[in-house]
């Protein structure tokens, strides 16, 4: 079998054991992204502090890649200042871009480079990204709505 | 030959592995030199050589733009155009001149549903397909979405309310209420002949007869009937029938749609350009009768005469004797796969009024991860919603994995995909 | 080489011969066995082997539903289909993600005019599409029936005013009162890149700069101008752009609309149905982005992928090497043609800004009898009024015997066509 | 050349010299036809008298072939019983759906048999049948009015 480049074990554990998963207040931005070829969603919700990412909460429905990608993300992501939250969100991207060529960088990815597997299958990837592009959509709404320290903004 | 050994192995004249060596794409390998096991021609059918060498022969001998030319290549391919769609017309029992090519089973409702709101700013022979507020167009919960969006668009278009039939526990069409659902208001009821997620195959009888009763049209979605079962338009009792060659062993890029000539007659274009016009002056035009009327500019001549060609062979074969092997196929399926500990079939669970399309759900397992595995060993399913995403919702789960079955397929094949879904299982624990 | 022999004879590097060998149908012999002189390209072109193989090699091979499969083969079939769309993009100078899969030209132009009247009851992003009583949609006396019905219906649709550029005396397009034709209640100005009855070849430019001026946006019909020259979308400042496969060497079945990203994105959907949605409920539905939103069911996906096929096919050749011969065998034909007593091209008679469409009327003949004969010596010519009737009628003819050359036409077929001529007109003194 | 099959002796005649050309009155239907393939286009009147053909005048522009059927179309009805030139009418239209394998009725058609070369082009069928069709609708129109004796009705 191929199939254990995709499902490589870190992946099945983050998808029996995810990470962060519900939704949490206070937040920022909340977003709620389809992968329309499947029906897969996520609702997605992201806390800005002081140019730290402060919190990623989730829920949704999806297939394991989607779902332990999500929790993968949130390990990333959470505690880190925006910028490198940010960064890390792209390195993820080209990985899954690359068709398997990519040479991840570990350092920025860590857990996350066990998905350069999934980049071998084009149908997979939209699974991968769906809470990738969600936070990155949730971080841009957030940037520009006013600074609140209460959370919830209108 | 006791009644149980013909349900498990098919009729006795019906040889697959005979019919298999026609399909060329059907002795490839996948993942790594896996056979291929194509459990997938619910969304699109493999095509035997028949067909691809119509289309061949089309373009290396006869290649020219129909209904304009006066030369001889021109003569030949209209011919042969003009055959395919006399072919077509013997294949569902209706006459040439109601059978008019579309790109796809889409396309054919599409054009039903824009020339309803065309008929408002048209004639006044088109008058009786005019929706307005106030006006209702019906469909059901199992629809796909090329046999709902168009409808809820034209709602949109002109102020008329979509209602549905629900779907019960089964899947099967809730008729319980149909003369609440089909009211006065009804101009079009518009439904699946048979579901590509559920496989169920609807009572096409009940709904026409009450939709006739109000006067509103009936526009059936063939997409999954003609394909797999013989299909006779003036049994059916309905009004317009839309369905696609790529599901019926044709070329991509080719739809059909029937419709009776008087309401054919009566309509407004759809759309508009060469070909379909009778007289054109730069103040106006006026159109062609049917066919022509709905086929603007050149058509997709070489996909019409392989679609010609692709019901040669499906007659060949005997629809009745695809329909009785692919019953025979899906009550084998029903029980393999329905015995299997936490698996669930998703629509009927028994082989009557329904075709072989079989859905299930694994317990805690995603489809898409059960596709994966399957598609690793070399099983072709789909996963998801099958365009009919009201569907998974009405039965609350994000989709299923669909085996659907077609002449080609064999026993030994539903074994392999008994086998498969136990490896699935065994894969994730 | 001389100016005039190289004009005579096309680019030094052009092989026609070789080219000639890879269309099996030119091989072929027409009426009693004499050798088939193909001189109606404008109508549809023949297919190269590497077209045909594309073709076949996806049916045999890959074939899938596109969109929708997690499996191989629907991975591969993907590839395949979006791999297409990347090469016509290239072949325009186009994003791949401006470029729309259609049947064929006339329904990319449709496309764009009911995009427009559902305007009218979508969202305030696609408020700028919106046409009615008192706005403009300009069109030319030279157009296809296909670049014209779909306008005049939009009109009958919204209650819009049609108005439209005269042709000169020498089938070229009146442009002396551009200001008064587009006004600023002009929406939209549809207009043909090259005419496929007198091979005028517009300033677009002249055109495009006036309306963009008054906010109108710009729908050119390429069906005659993408196969036949480069055309690259950057340069030509229009916001659509709408052609056919089957006259570029590509399948039937199979166009492109190419729009302006950010208009596309603003538009809303015309044919729907699965694969386009984004969102399905029963109370409504939300749409993919371009291109997906415009490419309703399973699309024609050999077709598409053979037209890729034939753009490497033709950009191997060489667009400019391919334009460059066509003009060489435009000017010998006006000269052999134009010289023929009782003989009169209709259209420009020099090859300044005309491609390789010559029309011409023999004194007291009418085309069809011309064409007949001409068919009987083996010469493919196409008459009539080739789908402008509007035009003929400017000039005051039933309409016109039309041969239309291509990069696999040879001056000797020009010499057999003008031969042709003289043996017409002998048989009917 | 086969195209002597097709453009025999008689229907040259009958194109370069027709018969019974032009628009008269009296008339009892004047119909309008056109072929939207190629636009030709035929006026044609009838003028019935006593349950006879008493004229058949026609204008247009066309083919030879869709000019000399019409002009042979008016020898063979004009001075006729109505109920004989409706039989010759749809004796010519079989003649002309017989793609060549027809062996017409001589003393019906007369002229006209010289058509069934045209029959074997399918592209050329509607020229020669453009007159016939007008004829046949023209009729009919004057059968459904009232019966007058001058001429033009409403
Ligand atoms: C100038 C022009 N526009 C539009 C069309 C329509 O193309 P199609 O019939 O392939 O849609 C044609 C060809 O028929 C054409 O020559
Ligand atoms: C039930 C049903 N209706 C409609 C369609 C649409 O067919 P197409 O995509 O070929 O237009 C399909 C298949 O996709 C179908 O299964």
């Amino acid at each position: 079998m191929q199939l254990e480049s995709m499902y490589q074990e870190i992946i099945l554990d983050h998808y029996k054991h995810p990470h962060r998963r519900g939704l949490r207040e206070p937040y920022d931005a909340e977003v709620h992204h389809v992968n329309p070829a499947c029906g897969d969603e996520v609702t997605l919700r992201v806390r800005i502090e002081g140019g730290r990412v402060a919190d990623v909460s989730y829920d949704g429905m999806g297939c394991s890649i989607s779902q332990a990608s999500t929790s993968v993300l949130t390990d990333l992501v959470v505690d880190q200042p925006l910028e490198q939250a940010l960064a890390v969100q792209e390195a993820f991207l080209s990985l899954m871009q690359s068709r398997g060529q990519a040479e991840p960088d570990d350092d920025l990815l860590e857990d996350a480079v066990a998905f350069v597997g999934v980049s071998q299958y084009p149908a997979r990837i939209k699974c991968a990204l769906l809470g990738w592009m969600a936070f990155k959509d949730a971080t841009a709404q957030a940037a520009s709505r006013p600074v609140t320290s209460e959370g919830v903004t209108a | 030959m006791t009644e149980l050994a013909q349900l498990l192995t098919g009729p006795p004249t019906f040889d697959v592995e005979a019919l298999r060596k026609d399909f060329p794409l059907l002795q490839r390998t996948v993942r790594g030199g896996r056979p291929l096991v194509y459990l997938d021609s619910g969304a699109t059918a493999q095509k035997p050589l028949a067909v691809l060498d119509a289309e061949r022969d089309f373009y290396e001998l006869h290649n020219a733009a129909v209904h304009r030319g006066a030369h001889q290549l021109a003569e030949e391919a209209d011919e042969l155009y003009e055959g395919a769609r006399a072919k077509v017309a013997a294949f569902i029992g209706a006459a040439t001149d109601e059978i008019v090519f579309t790109k796809n089973a889409t396309e054919g409702i599409n054009l039903v549903a824009y020339s309803m709101s065309n008929a408002a700013t048209s004639g006044p022979e088109a008058a009786r397909f005019v929706v307005g507020p106030g006006d209702e167009v019906v469909v059901s919960e199992m629809e796909h979405h090329s046999n709902l969006v168009p409808w809820q668009q034209l709602c949109q278009r002109t102020g008329a309310t979509l209602k549905w039939f629900r779907v019960d526990d089964d899947g099967r069409l809730d008729t319980s209420d149909v003369d609440s659902v089909i009211t006065e208001r009804a101009k079009v009821v518009a439904l699946v002949h048979q579901s590509n997620v559920v496989g169920t195959v609807n009572p096409l009888d009940v709904i026409a007869a009450r939709a006739h009763d109000v006067g509103a049209v009936v526009v059936i979605d063939g997409a999954q009937s003609v394909p797999h079962m013989p299909v006779d338009v003036g049994a059916l009792g309905v009004d317009f029938l839309a369905f696609s060659g790529h599901k019926m062993c044709g070329p991509s890029g080719v739809g059909v749609l029937w419709g009776r000539r008087e309401l054919l007659a009566a309509m407004p274009p759809f759309l508009t350009g060469g070909s379909m016009i009778e007289i054109v002056e730069m103040s106006g035009t006026t159109f062609m009768p049917p066919p022509a009327r709905f086929e603007a500019g050149v058509p997709n001549t070489a996909q019409a005469i392989g679609l010609g060609a692709a019901v040669d062979y499906l007659s060949g074969v005997g629809m009745q004797a695809i329909a009785e092997h692919e019953q025979a196929l899906t009550s084998y399926a029903l029980s393999r796969v329905g015995a299997l500990s936490g698996v669930r079939i998703i629509g009927p669970v028994t082989a009557e009024a329904r075709g072989a399309t079989v859905s299930f759900v694994v317990d805690g397992l995603h489809p898409h991860d059960v596709g994966q595995v399957l598609d690793d060993l070399g099983i072709a399913v789909r996963t998801g919603h099958h365009c009919a995403w009201p569907l998974a919702r009405r039965f609350n789960i994000p989709g299923t994995t669909r085996a659907t079955f077609y002449l080609y397929n064999t026993h030994a094949e539903i074994d392999t995909l008994a086998e498969g879904i136990d490896a699935v299982q065994r894969f994730f624990s």
